[in-house]
């Protein structure tokens, strides 16, 4: 039974998508609605998710020649940090990479300032060092990282304030009971939101999961990020019942069992396209 | 069929253009960086100059 | 016309590549300038160094 409903059904859908990737130029909207409705096989993750994210652009002739000038632009920054000793070979990866998106947007600090990172620079680490275990190539890792965070930030800037609202809305609907618990005893106020929407689960679910929250991110929904809250209240409402201070509520949830979170993950989808419904453009 | 050639074009010279305007900024960071070091090396000169002149008045 | 419209394209990638270029080379010379700097502040670190020892050896 398992195979036929996950594996058939993945057969059936890799197929579809390798059709798609042949198109040239690529159709990003059709790459955009398979991806929000299905799981991306892990082999084609990562050139789908630089195709949506603009690293790579429609066209599959150019990718030669736009991957080169990529890669050539890591190397001018990266080298250019070095050559100002803002970092050097014992440097770890991500925080090069903060430091050469910094440069990027002009807002590297002065060397003699370098303070320990803080707020933005925090998401961003957090963002880079979930990345980094999803991604090999440090030059394809640093532009995914890059882009994730600018599109995010482009996208979904306005929404992120709301996101904690939208939450309560349907945490309404599926268990009222443990919505009236959380407002009563202080903690809905302070719910880890900063891991939740500004991180997107970067350092709060481990990688396997993740991926397959990212994949809707990606491909261009952050209520699936409210989805995913909602169904991990759900699954530790027993605890978070049982619970009655605000900070030991943020301090379960901010370091939270990594067991079941592919459970997790697959019914936050469920749940996001019962309420959202799915997209429907044909594959 | 144009407009594709079009587009295509424009991918790539977007991704130049990233390249180039990623140039600018790194030209800056290291004229910041030039301009706090050279200021440094006369703060340090001028240092150099007021702690030795005591002694040669002295001679 | 197709044909006209890719070198159009062409001559525009071009372009941006020169400007990219061009910009490059300024930063790798304000790169070196920079390699020069850290070196002479480093020397006259260390010889301050080297002549307050002295006298503090001699109190």
């Amino acid at each position: 039974a398992y195979y036929e409903k996950v594996g058939f059904r993945g057969v059936e859908e890799k197929r579809s998508l390798e059709i798609l990737l042949k198109d040239n130029p690529l159709d990003v909207e059709k790459l955009s609605t398979f991806s929000q409705r299905f799981p991306l096989p892990s082999m084609y993750r990562i050139h789908v998710w630089k195709v949506l994210l603009g690293i790579l652009p429609p066209h599959t002739d150019s990718h030669a020649l736009v991957s080169r000038y990529r890669a050539e632009q890591f190397e001018d920054v990266s080298s250019a940090l070095t050559a100002m000793r803002f970092v050097n070979a014992a440097t770890p990866p991500t925080e090069l990479y903060l430091r050469m998106y910094q440069l990027e947007i002009q807002q590297l600090p002065r060397r003699s300032e370098l303070r320990s990172p803080v707020g933005g620079d925090e998401h961003f680490l957090a963002v880079a060092r979930a990345m980094e275990e999803i991604v090999d190539d440090p030059v394809d890792c640093y532009w995914m990282i890059k882009c994730f965070v600018n599109q995010f930030n482009h996208k979904f800037g306005d929404s992120i304030p709301h996101l904690p609202k939208s939450l309560e809305h349907f945490l309404s609907q599926e268990d009222s009971g443990l919505l009236a618990h959380l407002k009563a005893s202080g903690s809905l106020a302070s719910l880890p939101y900063s891991l939740w929407f500004r991180r997107c689960f970067a350092g709060g679910l481990p990688e396997s999961s993740l991926q397959r929250v990212w994949d809707k991110v990606i491909s261009g929904s952050c209520k699936i990020l409210v989805f995913v809250a909602v169904e991990i209240l759900l699954s530790y409402k027993i605890m978070l019942m049982g619970i009655n201070h605000p900070d030991g509520v943020f301090n379960f949830l901010s370091n939270m069992p990594q067991e079941n979170t592919d459970a997790i993950v697959t019914k936050a989808i469920d749940l996001w396209h019962k309420y959202c419904g799915t997209p429907m453009h044909s594959v | 069929f144009l407009e594709d050639v079009k587009v295509q074009a424009r991918g790539e010279l977007h991704a130049s253009e990233s390249k180039y305007h990623t140039q600018r900024r790194i030209a800056l960071a290291l004229q910041a960086e030039l301009l706090q070091l050279y200021s440094r090396l006369e703060t340090e000169d001028s240092s150099t100059t007021a702690s030795t002149s005591p002694a040669e008045g002295a001679v």
